[in-house]
């Protein structure tokens, strides 16, 4: 018997007051085992608990929501029967330790939160972050990470259809990885994990149970210091064949009428299924570990219900149905076993080896879990100095090769060229745009896909981050036409235990919830990293917002590139020509002080909501929103992807830094023909927008008041050339 | 000299290639393999005037490039020449 | 017309190609799985892109050894059509069906973009509706397409007439600098001697949808069916 | 018995893995390596009575799976029992 001591209880991650709790509840010592799934379950990765309080007050609802937080993925209505299930979710640690096996299992891990519910994932987009682009470690986590994200996805014959990639000093050591999943299913047909039926099996399927990832949860939630390198527990290895053999064999099984609930075994493993499950349908709990197919010898409890081997899932079936469920399963060549049944006892009760192993209340174990109203202060940068913006000789058009060329706004080709982003033949617009479209199998809708997030924001001013990274969200869900429906999350942050970043975790979600009410875009899934930071630096607040839209007909959407020549060029929102927190600061002026732009969310509400109409009752077909890099930059991106040149007319007092490259919020660019001008000039002035025309689309150059000019083409070289010689050097 | 750099995936570590090679191998008929394993094998050719010199050339470059420690463990061995 | 796609485990763009035959010819092929040990007669039998076997050991080095592949090579003997895409091309040079081996990209990485094509033999079963020297835009994704077989094959190939497209640019030049994986002489696709079997890695079926912006496949799909009517 | 399946490419086939950790190896400060090629190494456990039976259908499975004759070249080694 191993002695549960002091040293042991701290290795578990359980304070003291976490213990006393266990043994009062208990009335015992708990056995290894028990400590080991007692950990798992109130970890910060599976309880929440420092940030439960706050993730309480999210908006979680609107007319479309069909499943909030909660479940293993969000769900929203697509109209005619059809819904879309979607979930994000972290692998940060994990790819910092083995970058291609990290974010290989974290792309597998969103998929099974995805298809657990019977939907079929149809759309995969990551979020990833890396340190400075100097710093020794990012070529390798980079390549390893991407090649990690392709290697997957490709696999599984689910296109990558979009992402955001980001360099940054603070993620030096803390890189994150956020994965995206979307699927479609038929409304009727949606799985929960919610057991019911005593005397109900318990199922396992999919690849056997190794040594691998244990811990893998508490790591994910411990502070690394200099030595985690030593401390490396065995890495989670992706089997993307074994997944797409899983996925197949789960929804070839949900077409016949056999499931009762499912859940994928993501972290904390089979601990964490077999609770939640139970818990959620008010059943008790029994397995016999001896059952459970494992592809190591000798494996004891606590490794069998800890582990966290990849492409496995729990379901509870009648047991009688079990040879026709099994028989699926075979064609597939994966294992299958009744590792236990569902008791009225409202316990978890662990056998192994003819031995008793764990016997715990459930109600313990989930709402006895800590949640903690840890003590925070927001804290915000001092207004931008506008004093600092010296007057430039420098030319626009030299600041904007300068800056295009820069990390944070070159092209990501090189990346998403990595990924199938074709595969199903739905994708309508590809990666490169501001949201991916992806139609919905067979019909004429399309679903509208997004991540975004704005980091330095959010550390300059957290409720004001926490707005911009939904409004973001909804900007880009609208440019290409779409109705944004719903978001799910990825909360990256520090230490939850220092107040100043809990104070960056409040003010974010604080920001989140006016943007989400506003705009009417709840959060009906998510995710919490925290503790992503070492030797007491934190990384910047990072909530990396994944947004979904509606195009209800296909026949009306717009995307980025410029189409034709001759059509007016249109800026729509107002331009203040505000600095503080832009690439422009950071790169060319090297000034991180300040305050980030502010978000009007009435005026984003009413903009958005007229850029919409104008694509789908106007047929407008080409916009792209303003982000990062401020306005010029946007219509670079327009041009270079349209291979179309404008010649722009500005008033001599905007041909300024302040005017082509401020991040003012809730702007965007349309180009528009001819025979729609007249209309479109008139609905927007009928709804008292701000608008301002820039110039005209004609042949191959951006052309600047007829003084500055430079060719496409050698625009999109530098555009695209980055990557490829920061990976050759 | 030539050396190979036998590079295996270490124990307890999924190695999915094997397993599906093997789970090929039983529907080819072959019932008396059991178990297998894959791994990569790295042949180089050195100048070095001596093996010891070119194993420590050799244990450095695959610590530093050809082997993934955290999941492969990696062998080294001489060729005779011939 | 009766057409079989094979789905392997792993297969992962049997539904796209599924998807584009039946929108030209009316008519679902019959989705038949690896385990199965006969065929049903078939004028047309497609090996689909996808990961076989996760791609593990040899892309398409497992698929071949499928029981189904007997049944298949019995096929191609009597006269049946057999098309490779992708994956499928890497099982056809797996299982002897066509010469040579595709091997991992020069550049060592997965790659999916639009690529441009210039048809090179404008006779065959497959690719009749095309003009010879026609240059095509068809996507492709894989990360072992590097086509290689020794100089006795490939002389062989190009002396009958056997390749049918190869890689170029807009203007069709074909050159290093527009071989996107390292393929010898630029070989996007062949076809063997006989003409029933031809294997290809980019995807025709991405090029059927106008509203993606890729159709030159539509001719691809067009001399298919005219060819089995 | 365990057994292992040694599998490079040919002469003269392309080997762009190899070429490209020779070029790393050279960027990363190691003069001394010539020359890399890179292969696959299958550890195989086998039921068999003795060694050449073994081999037999090893050499068969190699054969008819694990190499690539168009392009590999393989070699079977047997580890003595320890
Ligand atoms: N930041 C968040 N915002 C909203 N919902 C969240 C957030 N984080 C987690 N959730 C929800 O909490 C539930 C548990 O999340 P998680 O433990 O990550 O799921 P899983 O067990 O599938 O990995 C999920 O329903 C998830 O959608
Ligand atoms: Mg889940």
């Amino acid at each position: 018997m191993i002695k549960i001591d002091k040293e042991l209880i701290e290795e578990h991650g359980i304070n003291d007051q976490e213990y006393e709790f266990i043994l009062s509840s208990l009335k015992r010592e708990p056995t290894i085992t028990e400590l080991g799934i007692f950990s798992a379950m109130w970890s910060e990765h599976c309880s929440y608990k420092s940030s439960k309080t706050w993730l309480k007050k999210l908006p979680t609802k609107n007319n479309k929501v069909i499943q909030g937080p909660g479940e293993n993925a969000g769900v929203i209505d697509l109209g005619d029967g059809d819904a879309a299930v979607f979930k994000m979710e972290s692998h940060n640690h994990p790819s910092f330790i083995e970058p291609y096996q990290g974010a290989a299992t974290g792309v597998g891990g969103i998929m099974r939160d995805v298809f657990t519910m019977g939907a079929r994932p149809v759309a995969l987009l990551n979020s990833i972050r890396f340190g400075d682009t100097d710093h020794p470690k990012t070529k390798h986590l980079l390549t390893g990470v991407v090649s990690g994200i392709g290697g997957y996805g490709n696999c599984m014959g689910v296109p990558t259809v979009g992402g955001e990639v980001e360099f940054n000093s603070c993620y030096n050591d803390n890189i994150l990885v956020n994965a995206m999943c979307v699927g479609i299913a038929k409304i009727d047909k949606i799985f929960y994990s919610k057991a019911s039926g005593i005397g109900n099996s318990v199922v396992y399927v999919g690849s056997k149970t190794g040594r691998d990832g244990i811990h893998g949860a508490t790591m994910a939630s411990a502070e690394f210091d200099d030595d985690s390198d030593e401390k490396r527990p065995t890495v989670q290895v992706g089997d993307p064949f074994a997944e797409k053999l899983l996925l197949e064999a789960c929804l070839e099984l949900m077409t016949m009428d056999i499931i009762i609930a499912i859940q994928d075994m993501g972290a904390a493993g089979l601990t964490s299924s077999a609770v939640e499950m139970a818990s959620k349908g008010g059943v008790g709990i029994n397995l016999n570990l001896d059952m459970v197919p494992c592809r190591e010898k000798k494996m004891s409890a606590y490794e069998i219900m800890l582990s966290e081997s990849q492409e496995r899932m729990l379901m509870i079936i009648e047991p009688d149905k079990e040879q026709e469920a099994k028989a699926v399963f075979d064609k597939w060549g994966l294992d299958f076993a009744t590792i236990g049944i569902l008791t009225d006892t409202n316990h978890l009760v662990i056998n192994h080896n003819d031995e008793l192993k764990a016997e715990i209340r459930l109600d313990i174990l989930e709402s006895g879990a800590p949640s903690y109203d840890r003590p925070y202060k927001i804290i915000k940068e001092s207004a931008f100095d506008e004093s600092l913006v010296k007057e430039t000789a420098e030319s626009p058009i030299n600041i904007l090769k300068r800056l295009i060329n820069s990390p944070n706004l070159c092209s990501r080709k090189w990346v998403w060229e990595q990924y199938d982003h074709m595969v199903m033949n739905d994708t309508i617009l590809r990666p490169g745009g501001d949201a991916a479209i992806v139609r919905v199998h067979g019909t004429n809708k399309g679903l509208a896909i997004s991540t975004d997030s704005t980091p330095r924001y959010c550390s300059a001013d957290p409720v004001e981050g926490g707005k911009q990274a939904v409004a973001e969200s909804w900007r880009n869900i609208t440019s290409v036409g779409a109705l944004p429906i719903a978001i799910t999350d990825c909360m990256n942050f520090g230490n939850p235990e220092k107040e100043e970043i809990m104070g960056q975790f409040a003010g974010v979600v604080t920001g989140m919830i006016e943007a989400c009410e506003i705009l009417d875009y709840p959060v009906v899934s998510g995710n919490v990293s925290l503790y992503n930071e070492t030797n007491g630096k934190g990384i910047n607040p990072t909530p990396a917002i994944g947004g979904i839209g509606l195009i209800e007909n296909l026949n009306h959407f717009s995307t980025p590139h410029l189409k034709r020549d001759n059509d007016t060029v249109l800026l729509v929102g107002k331009t203040d020509g505000y600095l503080g927190q832009s690439i422009y600061a950071k790169e060319i002026l090297n000034i991180i002080s300040g305050l980030p732009p502010k978000v009007n969310l009435k005026n984003e509400k009413k903009i958005g909501d007229t850029i919409r109409d104008l694509i789908n009752i106007n047929k407008l077909d080409t916009v792209h929103d303003i982000s990062d890099g401020g306005f010029l930059v946007a219509l670079t991106e327009m041009s270079i992807s349209g291979g179309i040149g404008v010649k722009i007319h500005l008033d001599e007092k905007d041909v300024s830094p302040k005017f082509l490259f401020g991040e003012d919020q809730g702007r965007y660019i349309i180009s528009v023909p001819d025979e729609l001008i007249s209309d479109i000039l008139r609905i927007l002035e009928l709804k008292n927008i701000f608008f301002q025309k820039i110039g005209k689309t004609s042949g191959t150059k951006i052309i600047i008041n007829d003084s500055e000019e430079i060719e496409i083409k050698s625009l999109k070289k530098i555009h695209e050339d980055w990557f490829n010689e920061y990976l050759k050097g | 000299m030539k050396s190979l750099v036998k590079i295996m995936p270490k124990k307890g570590v999924l190695d999915p290639q094997g397993k599906a090679i093997e789970n090929s191998l039983k529907q080819l008929g072959f019932p008396q393999i059991k178990k297998v394993k894959q791994g990569k094998i790295i042949e180089i050719e050195i100048d070095a005037d001596n093996e010891s010199d070119a194993r420590e050339i050799i244990t450095n470059a695959s610590n530093k490039l050809l082997a993934n420690l955290v999941i492969e463990d990696y062998e080294i061995t001489f060729l005779k020449e011939d | 017309m009766r057409v079989s796609v094979i789905v392997f485990p792993g297969s992962n763009c049997d539904r796209d190609v599924a998807v584009s035959l039946k929108k030209f010819s009316n008519k679902s092929p019959l989705m038949i799985w690896h385990k199965e040990t006969s065929l049903p007669d078939s004028d047309l039998i497609v090996l689909p892109g996808g990961f076989s076997y996760g791609d593990y050991l040899r892309c398409g080095s497992m698929a071949a050894n499928s029981p189904i592949m007997k049944e298949v090579k019995k096929s191609a003997e009597k006269g049946s059509s057999i098309l490779g895409i992708c994956n499928g091309f890497q099982i056809l040079t797996e299982s002897g069906l066509l010469p040579g081996t595709l091997i991992r990209n020069q550049g060592l990485s997965f790659i999916c973009k639009n690529t441009s094509l210039r048809v090179e033999n404008d006779k065959s079963f497959f690719t009749h509706n095309y003009n010879k020297n026609e240059i095509v835009n068809i996507p492709i994704a894989h990360n072992e397409g590097n086509y290689f077989a020794d100089e006795n094959v490939i002389k062989d190939i190009e002396d009958k007439n056997l390749v049918a497209f190869r890689y170029c640019n807009k203007n069709g030049d074909i050159n290093e600098e527009t071989n996107p994986n390292g393929s010898l002489k630029n070989i996007a696709g062949i076809i063997n001697e006989k003409g029933n079997v031809l294997g290809m890695m980019p995807h025709p079926e991405r090029a059927t949808d106008d509203i993606t912006g890729l159709n030159d496949g539509e001719k691809f799909f067009t001399s298919i069916i005219e060819s089995i009517k």
